[in-house]
């Protein structure tokens, strides 16, 4: 069937890409997944995807939440829906005394932290998925 | 009338096929107007290729063909061969290329599919516009002028001189004899490199088919393959060369003394009147003015005074000479790299870090120490020698290339300390130790044999700032030895630097100069790297030798040969035939104006003052197009780049716009 | 699809936008380690590391000692002759162990990172007294003693701040930093 | 006058005062303004790149914008801090998605850094814009038979590429020259002092610290000069760890380039913040003499 939803996955930890993408492509989803921020916003501006999965510290820092921002201001990305994974807080969050990662800075949608609970990552992804349609239907009738 | 146009869109193995759908754009040109054939193929430019064409020309009875494969750098004449063959004029095919303009350029398949359609149709439109045109013959100069005395130069000219021909070799400096005559010992035979050298110049003074330019420059070059002009400026040697007998009177009783910064790489002093080594050709000296006391301050003249034949002049003036030669061989040399470039290696700073070539002359039993290896104070004897590769090559920061010959002369270098020295200890830090050649790696084995100490390392820095024991009054050579992994750092008392070849300083004007390419690097640029490396793109013109890239002395030997057999097979045929596309003027809409005369950077272009008109000599035209964009009223015409086949090509490229646009036909 | 990347790969993701060659062009000269001036207390020579990396023995490479040991000097960057940004890579090793807590409790390189980090995210400014105990106790007693009197004998020159110094505006500094690491530091 | 903005960098505050104080006094005697940045924060040293690249661009780049709102060039005398400043300005000039990345957390401050200045170092201010000829005639103690080691260091040269010889600069040995004193033929001269390794690798950076120092001493230098506060701090404070640990016994004072400026131009060495140093300066001073 070709209703099958396209995700794209930008983190470049391979040992966390793996079992998420099987967990993803067992619950009937295409996914593609991009191991650096360069090529991964490259791959989201080329192809077309439902929603992008997206890890927060990369390349030379949080560049996660810098391919967020840059979404945040192109209109036609803007579309996409955006679930942030991250593993910031275990990673660097003794850095800062503060609460966990504020998900409200950077135009995404949902955020849930590494490791995922494979049920409630699907649970999201469905959720964000259904709420981008509704979303689109509504545009198409205004 | 409407014509036949057959198109042969070509694989080019997976070059093209990988990325371009070519059986699509075959299919799509099909289509389109006038085009009656229309085909895929794995290599078009193979002989089955080019059957395919002869073929469908007597079977479909195409008028016009065009090719989609590479650069008509790589293969137009292939396909004009095929297109002649089937019985049409080779001018009526047109070449799109999909490959260098394509396929090499991208990876996105869908738009290099679509960009081969365009650039297919641009051709097609064009090459109904196409029209016969006649190769125009010309006549060559047997003569030949070969630029550059080294090795190189020397064997392109007996080549050329032994076969009958008659040469005029150009060098700058004093002698010929280049590099060649600078070294002691050549590897990996060990024979003594005068020995071998002396004889042929010689037999280059000697030849009658050879005219001798020494301390000469080529000032200018016109015209084309077969016909070239060149002006050559014979510098003043202040010697009268008809009466000059080379008896050396005149050098010894020179009171001044100079540092010989270019024989002697500065380790020896000349007078100033000199030659500049014994066996040198010609064996007439040369005043050097900036160092000569009469020219300082008007006094001295021993030379004149003291000369036998009365053959000193200083009143002499550079003159310059032309001749006609049909033929031009480069042969201009490398430069040594020049290690000061290099701060952290200690050249110029600590006084027992020499280059490779100030070793050369120390070692040469001829030169200043004769034969003796010894420290910069003239006496002490080094116990323990560095020999450093890759100085100045296989870097990023100076030169990306292997310099190809440093590699076995430091092996050489570390035999003759061996050799000299026996009780000492010598270093080799390399990279990669390369010896491809006859002998070259039996030569590595001698030299593991006689104990030299090889460590594989690029050297990081050379000093004398000592910090553990027995590194007092020594230079440290620091590196790490990668083989165990380990920083080292060995103490030795001389440090040579094997230093890489580098273009000449002013190749790049050179290749203006003779009107073809020169790469990034500086050195000239073949024709074809493999098949074709002494001829340049430019017609007539030719290379051998260092100019073309680093090379030892028998790559240098058969380049020159190559060269003079490429030369004497023009010469043989007489005549050659040239490129017809040429400009030429209508009569009747040319105004007289005169814009174009000046513009020909070629002087193909004469005014006629009676009929106030102007008229191309088509020899001489290269056909670049200048004066055809000038005109004013649209009289010059370019054969095979008229207006209307250019446009109908931009038009052909942009049919997916042109196609909105209802352009009117 | 896609093909999991190796680790060679993942430290050129790491790399992405250095500023030199990939790390693939390493012609292992052994220009950077010769010249490295604290190349004999590393465990693995700078070019023997490129060499691991590329060869794909992650193990060997982040337990290696050898980043931690990089002085910031930049003389290997200069001189390397395939312009390989090797400063660069030991930054970018250092950022990988942080990240994925791939060290020993005891290396005092991380945890002096993340001590100063965390001062100057307080305050701005860097404050020589809360970086010392960090790692001073991971001296040997005569180190220890010859430590603390350099600070004393600092202390003595007027050499060291008794204050800790502030940003005036280190509200604004906070909420800056939560742009680029939106932790909630500035609620 | 010609203005720069000054950005003094952590260690001026107080472990290298005596540089801040002498660059105040030196640059004021050739007739140039450093206004200090106002509230300016840390640069981020090398160790911010260890965990964040971004962040530590940030930091460097809120020092920028302050400076460009100023309109002088920024002026480092730290040269950690002047390579980190230089850096991030050529990056941020240079890449527009890192800028645009950068200045929306900038906003924060209410900044905006757009990249029309230029970072200099304190020393090239006075080789390059000052100029030896000026520093000359500003000499009146000229500081004759002074043996003084130049000590580059690293990032003052490093890894700027375009810099005229990175492996052989001179503008160091001028300015000596130009003060009066004897620039000494100093091998290590652009060798690491171990700065960032005092703390993480101590026995490292003493070995650095010890080979630098014995080099000096081997060339018979009388004083090192340095340019960086680091430098400084690793040379002279830790000499006498240095000692206890080789078994050494160096006593070379460690002076900063603008406090020899500031001797030679007869300014009050209190003002140059001589007397916090631990190795005696006292025969430095001594050469300090109006020629005859």
């Amino acid at each position: 069937m070709d209703t099958k939803k396209k995700l794209l996955m930008i983190d470049d930890d391979p040992d966390f890409v793996e079992p998420i993408m099987a967990i993803l492509e067992n619950a009937g989803y295409e996914v593609d997944a991009k191991y650096n921020p360069d090529e991964g916003f490259q791959a989201l501006k080329t192809g077309s995807y439902d929603l992008l999965l997206l890890d927060v510290l990369m390349g030379r820092g949080a560049e996660g939440i810098m391919i967020a921002r840059k979404i945040g201001d192109d209109e036609k990305l803007r579309e996409t829906p955006i679930l942030i994974i991250t593993g910031m807080r275990e990673q660097i969050a003794f850095l800062f005394p503060g609460q966990p990662v504020h998900p409200s800075f950077v135009p995404t949608d949902e955020l849930i932290e590494k490791p995922v609970e494979p049920d409630l990552l699907l649970e999201k992804v469905s959720t964000l998925l259904k709420m981008a349609e509704e979303r689109k239907a509504k545009s198409e009738l205004n | 009338m409407s014509e036949k146009v057959g198109v042969y869109v070509c694989h080019c193995g997976t070059n093209i096929a990988g990325v371009v759908d070519v059986e699509e754009v075959s299919n799509w040109a099909g289509e389109q107007p006038n085009v009656v054939c229309s085909r895929d193929y794995k290599f078009m430019c193979s002989s089955l290729g080019q059957e395919l064409i002869e073929e469908d020309i007597k079977e479909h009875g195409l008028t016009r063909i065009v090719v989609a494969a590479c650069s008509p750098h790589m293969h137009e004449k292939t396909f004009r061969g095929a297109t002649e063959r089937g019985g049409l004029n080779p001018y009526l095919f047109e070449m799109a290329n999909i490959r260098e303009h394509n396929s090499w350029a991208t990876t996105d398949k869908a738009a290099a599919t679509h960009k081969a359609k365009a650039l297919v149709n641009g051709a097609v439109e064009r090459v109904v516009h196409h029209q016969p045109l006649e190769p125009i013959p010309v006549e060559i100069n047997p003569a030949t002028l070969v630029v550059g005395g080294g090795i190189a130069g020397i064997s392109a000219a007996l080549e050329l001189a032994d076969a009958g021909n008659h040469v005029y070799l150009v060098e700058r400096e004093p002698s010929i004899g280049g590099h060649m005559a600078q070294l002691d010992k050549t590897f990996p035979t060990l024979d003594c490199s005068a020995c071998i050298l002396t004889p042929k110049m010689v037999d280059v003074e000697q030849h009658p088919n050879i005219t001798l330019y020494s301390w000469s420059e080529v000032e200018n070059i016109s015209g084309y393959i077969g016909n070239f002009n060149v002006t050559v400026r014979k510098k003043a040697r202040y010697v009268i060369e008809e009466l000059c007998t080379g008896c050396g009177i005149c050098e010894e009783k020179c009171p001044r003394k100079v540092v010989d910064e270019v024989f002697e790489a500065g380790l020896a002093q000349r007078k100033a009147i000199y030659t500049p080594f014994p066996q040198a050709v010609p064996k007439y000296p040369v005043l050097d003015p900036p160092n000569c006391t009469y020219f300082e301050r008007g006094k001295c003249k021993a030379c004149q005074i003291l000369c036998p034949t009365g053959a000193i002049d200083f009143e002499q003036e550079d003159e310059l000479l032309e001749f006609p030669v049909g033929n031009v061989i480069l042969a201009t040399g490398y430069d040594l790299f020049d290690s000061n470039r290099i701060p952290q290696y200690g050249y110029g700073h600590l006084a027992n870090v020499f280059t490779s070539l100030e070793f050369e002359r120390m070692v040469n039993a001829s030169g200043p120490t004769d034969g003796k290896i010894v420290l910069r104070d003239g006496e002490s004897v080094p116990q323990s020698v560095a020999i450093v590769h890759c100085v100045g090559s296989r870097d990023n920061n100076y030169h990306e290339y292997c310099s190809k010959v440093c590699c076995m002369y430091s092996l050489k270098f570390a035999h003759l300390v061996h050799e000299r020295i026996p009780e000492a200890e010598v270093y080799n830090f390399y990279i990669d130790i390369r010896t491809p050649g006859k002998g070259y790696e039996e030569f590595y084995n001698r030299l593991l044999e006689e104990g030299t100490h090889f460590i594989r390392g690029r050297v990081a820095d050379v000093t004398d700032a000592a910090r553990l024991p027995g590194e007092e009054g020594k230079l440290i050579v620091q590196a790490e030895d990668t083989l165990i992994g380990k920083q080292r750092r060995i103490p030795v008392d001389m440090v040579i630097l094997s230093a890489g070849m580098e273009a000449r300083h002013d190749s790049q004007d050179v290749s203006l100069m003779f009107g073809m390419g020169c790469d990034f690097d500086g050195f000239f640029t073949e024709r074809h790297p493999k098949l074709d490396p002494v001829a340049t793109m430019t017609e007539g013109i030719f290379i051998a030798g260092a100019c073309q890239g680093p090379k030892d002395i028998p790559d240098s030997v058969a380049q020159g040969a190559a060269a003079a057999a490429r030369v004497a097979g023009l010469v043989n045929q007489e005549t050659v035939m040239m490129e017809p596309v040429r400009a030429s003027i209508n009569k009747e809409t040319c105004s007289g104006c005169r814009l174009c005369n000046d513009l020909c950077p070629y002087n193909a272009i004469v005014f006629h003052e009676d009929q106030k008109l102007s008229e191309v000599i088509t020899a001489l035209c290269q056909g670049c197009g200048t004066c055809v964009a000038a005109c004013p009223s649209s009289a010059i015409n370019g054969a095979h780049f008229t207006n209307e086949q250019v446009f109908s090509e931009i038009e052909g490229i942009l049919w997916d716009v042109m196609e909105h646009q209802a352009v009117p036909a | 699809m896609a093909t999991r990347p190796t680790f060679s790969e993942e430290v050129a993701n790491l790399m992405h936008s250095s500023h030199g060659n990939p790390l693939n062009t390493c012609i292992q000269c052994g220009t950077c380690s010769g010249t490295c001036p604290v190349a004999e207390f590393m465990d693995h020579t700078p070019r023997c590391l490129i060499g691991l990396i590329n060869a794909n023995q992650k193990e060997d490479v982040l337990d290696s000692n050898t980043y931690w040991f990089c002085a910031s000097c930049f003389h290997c960057t200069v001189r390397c002759p395939s312009e390989i940004d090797i400063s660069g890579l030991m930054y970018s090793l250092k950022r990988y162990s942080i990240w994925k807590h791939h060290y020993s409790d005891d290396a005092i390189g991380p945890v002096f990172s993340e001590t100063f980090v965390k001062s100057i995210l307080r305050s701005g400014r860097s404050y020589e007294p809360v970086l010392a105990p960090s790692y001073i106790f991971s001296y040997g007693v005569r180190e220890f003693l010859n430590e603390a009197h350099t600070a004393t004998n600092l202390m003595l020159k007027g050499r060291i701040p008794v204050i800790p110094p502030k940003l005036k505006r280190i509200e604004n500094f906070k909420k800056m930093a939560d742009r680029i690491i939106p932790m909630g530091g500035a609620k | 006058m010609s203005t720069y903005s000054y950005f003094p960098g952590c260690s001026l505050e107080k472990m290298a005062l005596s540089y801040h104080q002498s660059a105040m006094q030196t640059t004021n005697a050739v007739g140039v303004e450093m206004k200090e940045i106002e509230d300016w924060n840390c640069c981020g040293a090398t160790t911010y790149f260890h965990v964040d690249e971004l962040l530590a661009y940030t930091l460097v780049a809120r020092n920028l914008a302050m400076a460009e709102k100023a309109g002088h060039d920024l002026v480092a005398p730290c040269s950690a801090c002047y390579k980190n400043t230089y850096f991030t300005s050529k990056y941020l000039k240079e890449d527009k998605d890192l800028s645009d990345h950068i200045n929306y957390a900038l906003e924060q401050d209410n900044l905006k850094y757009s990249g029309s200045i230029e970072v200099k170092h304190l020393m090239e201010v006075f080789v390059n814009d000052v100029g030896l000829e000026e520093i000359k005639e500003r000499t009146t103690k000229p500081l004759a038979g002074l043996r003084v080691a130049p000590y580059y260091g690293c990032q003052i040269v490093r890894p700027k590429k375009d810099h005229e010889d990175v492996e052989n600069p001179r503008f160091f040995e001028e300015l000596v020259s130009s003060i009066g004193a004897d620039p000494v033929d100093f091998a290590y001269r652009l060798r690491c002092c171990g700065g960032s390794l005092i703390i993480t690798s101590r026995e490292a950076a003493l070995t650095l610290v010890r080979n630098l120092l014995q080099n000096a001493v081997d060339s018979d230098a009388d004083v090192i000069a340095t340019a960086c506060p680091l430098c400084q701090t690793n040379l002279e404070v830790y000499q006498m760890q240095v000692n206890q640990e080789f078994d050494t016994n160096f006593s070379i004072p460690i002076m900063y380039f603008t406090q020899l400026m500031g001797i030679a131009m007869g300014l009050p060495k209190k003002k140059l913040g001589i007397g916090s140093e631990f190795i005696s300066t006292d025969k430095i001073l001594t050469y300090a003499k109006e020629p005859a």
